[in-house]
């Protein structure tokens, strides 16, 4: 595929001694949202983790915008451009709300204001002179995506941001990427749950045992169910 | 590995037939401190930073029995373990309330403050230390004056502790000392009074840091300030740490190492306290296992290579 | 035959590395090495040697040591011993193994009283001369009225007593006395209160770095600018160079040897200073006096055997460039004179060594206890 | 004239003083443990070694360069700064995410060389190092004379207490570096170059021991035994104040150098044990010390 | 059987943490042998509830009562061995330990071989075979010589609740037992439950509403700290507070 935004070619990734991902293909153009299926242990977060450069261990080529991304240190990987919501969310206990909203620095112009982020989570305006850690899970997701929005980044990893979120929150925080998708965000998203992933997706990986096994557009979903079913164990 | 063991019980057997005894003897009496110190901080994941208060404490009471009130050596030596596990009861009853590096403080707080005791209190002799401790004979038998003599008992007494660590480690106890170290909450959740098992934990190395502490009293026939004061501590955690902590036989390595070396090292024109600086960080930056660890790390891998 | 394996080994056994480290270490072996060599080299026809072992200030390093030089590495005397628990622990060994052991480098009486050894020798200072020198010569230069910095161990406290005890025998007074932690670090506190009690002496009861620091502290607070006088009860020309004449200028001090005194003195100094680069203090001295006297009696006896050796030891004359007249009580204390010196100020002295002027003479049989009140079991 | 407690209240306020003084020291240097371990979560054993070679590096600077006090205040701290960096460089950043201990062991090794190797090669007794002539002399403050040097040192050490506590709770990089503490390879990953960021705070709180340490020649002897003497007692000041609590730190230093300048008074013995008494305490009663946060 | 005697109950309890009340004025009653559902948006309170009724929290006020006794003020390994344990909302295994001693560890309190420090740990062995059990039961067989760190997420949530069942507690708290899995782990372990819970009470945790009305007898609803409605699944699922606080519009 021609002008992606990210590219990604035959990626190997290690834990240690363990070989965990097995020539993963990936490609996201500029404005998509590209979600990642698989069940438990696929290897999805671990493919987050490589891209980021937070896993070392890795070969084969990762390129932003034709620039390779293998060989810089985990900083300057940030400073292209990418955004990172990992799965454990990484609040900072010793860090209020607000000081972990303002702490990644800006790496390009375009972020969001810290108004328009409480806007979006009044949640997280209500306390926002708590200490990080002391929000329930479901605040400490959203404080984890609002954190990103300010810095400009063009490209951003999300892992499972549903996960252990109440019906309501869920489908905010579907609002919430879809507002970022308008506002021209490119977004690669790590998902169990294809019920919200299909409101967002504009296509869909599959992956299994540290392979990818199929993609296809978003509204091919149904198209798929069945394979879905299988690799899903739905 | 059996067969490790009984090389290992024959070369121990032998050795004061080729070495130093008193060497050999000063090497066996910090194994086991050290030992009983790993049993903390390898299986249950507190550094204790007081650890000299059981050893030094015990090696008062051990040689002020024997020597003032003329008890026999064995007496003397039950009364200091007895003793460091009083000790022990008291320090870890406080300590044991905070992990990580709070423990440290607390035991290193507890412990400076027994070392002031001991400068205080008259029957420690200041600075002087009890000194001229007899050896005596072991229930009026063994006469320990003989270099021979007492280098088996203290073997013995070596490999009475050492078989009670082990034991300790891998008994359904010890079971749950590694549970806690994983996971405390989890632990408590599952019904476990782990204040409990750190306490008994901490007595036990108490103990046994007594008995290493009250054997050296009779080795050397003297009890000092220097057994009591923090850098005593810090010398047993030096040696648990290079021969590998969390090993049964590392402890064992690194204080025969580092004994070795101090003795080494005191006619040489190099400055100690340099050399052993240098190799506790050579130590932790290369060889973290230690060097029982590594050697066993070794011994994994080409194992798993031939398989 | 008369020499046992045809080697005199002389053991020189203190501390190199640690808080003594400048009180004699290293340098001191270097001395020992001169007294071999001012004997010849050889003793009946035997060579000399010399080891030396850094015992990091702990007996049990120590204790081993010196059994293992005994009973493996044939040495015939061990001497330094830097440390009183490190005298004590290897004279009771040197005793139950019936070998010479002389000490100069610790300071406890009690290795020539209650733990006396038939075979052992205190050579240079004890606390008992120090108070003496400093305690009975500064009352008679009109220093009366004593405030004590103790430091809070054994050492301490005999300081501060045998001084007291001399101290008002000559009429003088005790103000008081504070006991201060090891290490202390910081004296202001104390100097104040030893000011505030109106002493004109501040005798300091401690050693190495607590007493250079109480030094510099009282300097610094003008202590003695006013007026009133330090003492430090054991302070050697090593620390005095380490403190510098600025902030130790005035301090009473009792050293049993010092390189300006004579000819014979600055001779030996000056060889000394060319093998270590630092002018001797009365412990390098004093090894230097207890090797040489120690061949001096194997030559008389006849033989390195300890009973013959020990004997010699016990009626040879001490006549070197340490001790003049020097005698050996039946307890094992070596007696001779030792002196009262003050620091120069920094205008008075003429090179970097030149530190001291002499204020008195203290003679031998008034500087140390004799053999009654010693409290040795031997003697009796 | 009036008694508190059998002492004159003269008397008394210049114990007070002078255990403030004193707090100057351990507030400095716990200040820099203090930073050290609360971003890098390491238990900086090295410290007393970092202070004394503050010290012989201005009595260096001093004998062999001719340059005195003044220049020495700066110059110090930034060679001895420089020095840690590379420890942090090349030993310290590979310790990061394992055990905190194994970074106290590391740091306890390094103490251990640098003392050895200042003994071995300067001996024990120390060297002579002067107030400079600025600062010589003192005042009559009535009660007592207060050595013109000290008033410098209590002033110095508040000004540079408060300058590193605002650089580190009020600023962006405070931020960062508080953050990184808790998962460095999140902040890298959010674009922060945590290694330099570690590696500049090491050197910082290196470089506050340094200060402390020239700041101490003129009055302690420089000695390479002057850190080691100090360094358990600092450490039990960081853990009263709270490891890693910045403002904890400066606090707890103060106020425990009054207290031990109080014990001196009244039962001069305990006057070292003091402050372990206080911190077995208050590790008993507030475990996360008297201003750490709790875990 | 549900029958009608509560087993547990809360009355008024409340947490403060430094003057933000989390939970204020709580009343909950399980009955013996329901599975009851603790349900509510994020941040209402529900893991600061099971914190209290665990005594990993003190309430601020408020007293709780287990199987008749006030358990208000023991500590947490008292309330475990009372058979009141909980699971984690976080994760909780042994790391280091297989999956296999991980349930051993379990199995190990009520069989008095915990402070045995003088036998060899292999008289531990004769725990295996229910500790096999208990691991089949949750479908990690394959994983039961495995370190548990080295398991996925969604297995460590499971070999959480075998290791919880080997207790063989009354009254199970599971905090969200579904987060992080797979559907057909989630079909499996809701099966594991509905079988466990036959003669035990289970109070649960959870977000996903199929489980829930699948499984629970009673449902609680928290917001804000407070009860915002008790009842079973349908009454409560009509609530139209509780459509607008939690479930949002969209939902079945
Ligand atoms: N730190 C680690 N060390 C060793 N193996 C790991 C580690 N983290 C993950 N793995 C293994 O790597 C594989 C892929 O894990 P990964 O976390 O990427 O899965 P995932 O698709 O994100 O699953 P989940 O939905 O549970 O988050 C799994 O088999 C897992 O056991
Ligand atoms: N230790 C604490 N200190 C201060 N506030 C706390 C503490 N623990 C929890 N809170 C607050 O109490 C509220 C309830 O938190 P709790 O974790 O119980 O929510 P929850 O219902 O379990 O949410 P979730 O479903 O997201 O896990 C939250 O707003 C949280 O920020
Ligand atoms: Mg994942
Ligand atoms: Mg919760």
């Amino acid at each position: 595929m021609s002008n992606a935004l990210l590219e990604v070619r035959a990626l190997n990734a290690w834990y240690g001694e363990s070989h965990v991902l097995h020539g993963v293909d990936l490609d996201i153009r500029e404005g998509e949202t590209v979600t990642l299926l698989g069940r438990n242990g696929a290897g999805k977060t671990t493919t987050l983790r490589a891209i980021m450069g937070i896993l070392r261990r890795r070969e084969g080529a990762i390129r932003l915008r034709g620039r390779d991304l293998l060989a810089l240190p985990l900083h300057r990987v940030a400073q292209t451009g990418l955004g990172y919501v990992p799965e454990e969310r990484g609040i900072f206990a010793s860090l209020s709300v607000e000081e972990n909203l303002a702490l990644p620095p800006k790496v390009a112009d375009g972020g969001m204001s810290i108004e328009e982020i409480y806007h979006l989570f009044p949640n997280l305006y209500e306390r926002r002179h708590s200490q990080g850690t002391k929000l329930s899970g479901g605040e400490q997701q959203m404080l984890a995506i609002a954190r990103i929005l300010r810095t400009g980044a063009s490209l951003i990893l999300l892992d499972e941001p549903t996960e252990g979120l109440a019906p309501v929150i869920v489908q905010r925080i579907g609002d919430v990427l879809v507002a970022l998708k308008e506002r021209g965000m490119t977004i690669l998203l790590v998902e169990q749950n294809f019920r919200f992933a299909r409101k967002v997706a504009d296509r869909f990986y599959l992956m299994e045992d540290g392979r990818m096994v199929n993609s296809f557009p978003g509204n091919e979903l149904d198209s798929h169910m069945d394979e879905l079913h299988s690799v899903l164990g739905v | 590995m059996k067969a490790f063991a009984a090389l290992a019980l024959v070369g121990l057997l032998a050795a004061p037939f080729v070495f130093y005894p008193v060497l050999l003897m000063s090497m066996l009496c910090f194994a086991l401190f050290a030992c009983a110190f790993n049993l903390l901080i390898g299986y249950v994941g507190l550094l204790s930073f007081g650890h000299a208060t059981f050893f030094g404490g015990a090696a008062y009471f051990t040689a002020h029995a024997v020597k003032v009130w003329g008890w026999d050596p064995l007496a003397g030596l039950l009364l200091g373990v007895l003793g460091a596990a009083a000790l022990g009861l008291l320090v870890g009853f406080l300590a044991i309330r905070r992990q990580g590096i709070y423990f440290a403080m607390i035991t290193l707080a507890l412990g400076q403050m027994f070392a002031f005791i001991c400068l205080q209190v008259p029957f420690t002799h200041g600075e002087d230390g009890i000194q001229g401790v007899p050896r005596g004979h072991l229930l009026g038998l063994i006469d320990l004056n003989d270099p021979i003599a007492m280098y088996y008992v203290t073997l013995a007494v070596f490999l009475f502790g050492f078989f009670a660590v082990w034991r300790i480690v891998n008994s359904p106890f010890g079971n749950i000392l590694k549970a806690i170290r994983e996971n405390e909450r989890r632990a408590i959740s599952l019904g476990y009074r782990v204040d409990r098992y750190k306490l008994g934990a901490f007595v036990m190395s108490a103990a046994l840091a007594g008995l290493a502490g009250g054997t050296k009293a009779i080795v050397f026939q003297f009890a000092t300030l220097t057994d009591v004061q923090w850098q005593m501590s810090g010398e047993v955690i030096l040696m648990t740490l290079l021969g590998g902590i969390g090993t049964l036989i590392g402890p064992v390595v690194g204080a025969a190492f580092v004994i070795a070396l101090q003795n080494y090292l005191a006619s040489s024109d190099f400055p100690v306290t340099v050399l052993i600086g240098i190799i506790f960080v050579v130590c932790v930056l290369l060889f973290r296992r230690g060097i029982a660890g590594e050697v066993m790390e070794l011994l994994k891998r080409r194992q798993s290579k031939q398989v | 035959q008369q020499i046992s394996d045809n080697v005199v080994k002389i053991g020189i056994l203190n501390d190199q590395s640690g808080v003594y480290a400048d009180f004699g270490g290293k340098s001191s072996v270097e001395a020992a090495r001169m007294a071999v060599q001012d004997f010849g080299g050889k003793v009946l026809g035997a060579p000399i040697e010399i080891v030396n072992a850094d015992h990091q200030n702990k007996p049990d390093v120590a204790s081993s040591i010196a059994r293992q030089w005994y009973d493996t590495d044939k040495v015939d005397a061990i001497m330094e011993l830097t440390t009183s628990s490190v005298a004590l622990a290897v004279q009771g060994l040197s005793k139950e193994k019936k070998k010479v052991n002389i000490v100069t480098g610790a300071a406890t009486t009690d290795l020539t009283g209650k733990q006396c050894s038939p075979y052992g020798f205190h050579w240079a200072y004890d606390t008992h001369a120090l108070a003496v020198g400093t305690g009975g010569a500064l009352v008679q230069n009109g220093g009366n009225k004593w405030f004590f910095l103790t430091a809070d161990y054994a050492f301490g406290y005999s300081l501060e007593d045998e001084t007291s005890k001399v101290v008002k025998a000559k009429g003088g007074q005790i103000l008081g006395s504070v006991r201060h932690p090891l290490s202390a670090n910081d004296f202001s506190s104390f100097l104040l209160q030893a000011q505030s009690s109106g002493a004109n002496v501040i005798g300091l009861a401690n050693a190495g770095l607590d007493t250079s620091n109480a030094i510099k502290q009282a300097s610094e607070f003008g202590i003695t600018q006013g007026g009133t006088r330090l003492a430090a009860l054991l302070f050697t020309l090593a620390e005095v160079h380490g403190l510098g004449l600025k902030a130790a200028n005035g301090l009473t001090l009792t050293e049993g040897w010092y390189w300006d005194q004579s000819d014979e003195n600055r001779t030996f100094a000056k060889r000394f200073m060319e093998r270590t680069g630092r002018m001797p203090n009365m412990i390098h001295v004093g090894t230097y006096s207890a090797v040489l006297q120690y061949l001096k009696a194997i030559q008389k006896a006849g033989t390195d055997a300890t009973e013959p050796v020990a004997k010699a030891l016990h009626e040879l004359p001490v006549e070197d460039v340490f001790a003049k007249k020097g005698k050996v009580l039946p307890n094992g204390r070596m007696v001779y004179d030792m002196y009262l010196f003050q620091v120069k100020k920094p205008e008075e002295s003429k090179g970097e060594w030149d530190m001291y002027k002499q204020l008195a003479t203290v003679p031998g049989d008034e500087a140390f206890l004799k053999v009654s009140e010693s409290g040795c079991q031997l003697t009796q | 004239m009036s008694t508190i407690f059998g002492i004159p209240a003269p008397a008394l306020y210049g114990q007070i003083l002078i255990g403030l003084i004193n707090g100057s020291f351990y507030a400095l240097l716990s200040l820099g443990l203090a930073v050290i371990f609360g971003l890098l979560r390491v238990i900086n054993f090295a410290h007393g070694a970092q202070y004394m070679l503050g010290a012989f590096a201005a009595y260096g600077l001093l004998s062999y360069a001719g340059i005195d006090y003044w220049p020495s205040l700066v110059l110090a701290p930034l060679i001895v700064g420089a020095v840690a960096m590379a420890i942090e460089r090349t030993m310290l950043s590979r310790l990061y995410g394992l055990d905190p201990l194994y970074g106290l062991l590391l740091t306890f090794g390094l103490a251990l060389i640098f003392e050895g190797a200042f003994r071995y090669w300067f001996g024990t007794s120390g060297k002579p190092y002067s107030p400079p002539a600025q600062l010589t002399g003192a005042v009559n403050l009535g009660f007592m004379f207060l050595p013109i040097y000290r008033g410098w040192v209590v002033i110095a050490s508040l000004v540079i207490c408060l300058g590193t506590w605002l650089l580190i709770e009020k600023t962006r990089l405070g931020s960062y570096l508080r953050a990184a503490t808790e998962n460095a390879t999140l902040v890298q990953a959010f674009g922060v170059n945590v290694p330099r960021l570690l590696t500049l705070t090491y050197g910082l709180g290196a470089a506050l021991a340094a200060l402390a340490g020239v700041l101490a020649a003129p009055i302690y002897q420089v000695s390479p035994l002057m850190g080691s003497n100090l360094i358990i007692i600092v450490f039990a000041v960081v853990v009263v104040g709270g490891m890693g609590s910045i403002l904890g730190a400066i606090i707890t230093g103060y106020v425990l150098g009054v207290l031990e300048g109080l014990t001196k008074v009244f039962y001069a013995e305990a006057s070292s044990i003091v402050i372990f008494v206080v911190m077995a305490i208050v590790l008993l009663v507030r475990p996360a010390g008297l201003f750490g946060r709790e875990a | 059987m549900v029958n009608d005697t509560p087993i547990l109950t809360a009355e008024g309890i409340t947490m403060e943490f430094r003057g933000f009340v989390a939970v204020n004025n709580v009343n909950l009653s399980v009955r013996e042998g329901s599975i009851h559902a603790l349900i509510g948006p994020n941040g209402a309170g529900k893991t600061t509830v099971f914190n209290m009724l665990t005594k990993f929290l003190t309430p601020t006020r408020g007293r709780i009562e287990f199987r008749g006794q006030d358990i208000t003020t023991l500590k947490p390994a008292e309330v475990a061995r009372l058979g009141l344990v909980r699971s984690f909302q976080i994760s909780a295994v042994f790391p280091h330990l297989t999956v296999l001693d991980n349930v051993r560890v379990a199995l190990q309190r009520p069989s008095q071989l915990a402070t045995q420090f003088w036998r060899s740990s292999r008289v531990l062995s004769h725990l295996d075979d229910r500790a096999l059990e208990l691991i089949d039961a949750v479908n990690l067989s394959s994983y039961a010589h495995l370190p548990a760190v080295e398991l996925p997420y969604g297995r460590k949530r499971a070999l959480e609740i075998a290791t919880t069942l080997a207790l063989d507690p009354t009254m199970l708290l599971l905090d969200e037992p579904m987060a992080g899995m797979g559907h057909e782990d989630i079909g499996r372990i809701s099966d594991l439950i509905r079988q466990i819970s036959k003669g035990r009470t289970v109070l649960m945790v959870e977000h996903n509403l199929h489980v829930v009305s699948d499984l629970c007898d009673r449902v609680t609803v928290l917001a804000r700290g407070e009860i915002l409605a008790d009842g079973s699944y349908d009454a409560v699922s009509a609530d139209p507070r509780v459509r607008e606080a939690y479930m949002g519009t969209e939902h079945e």
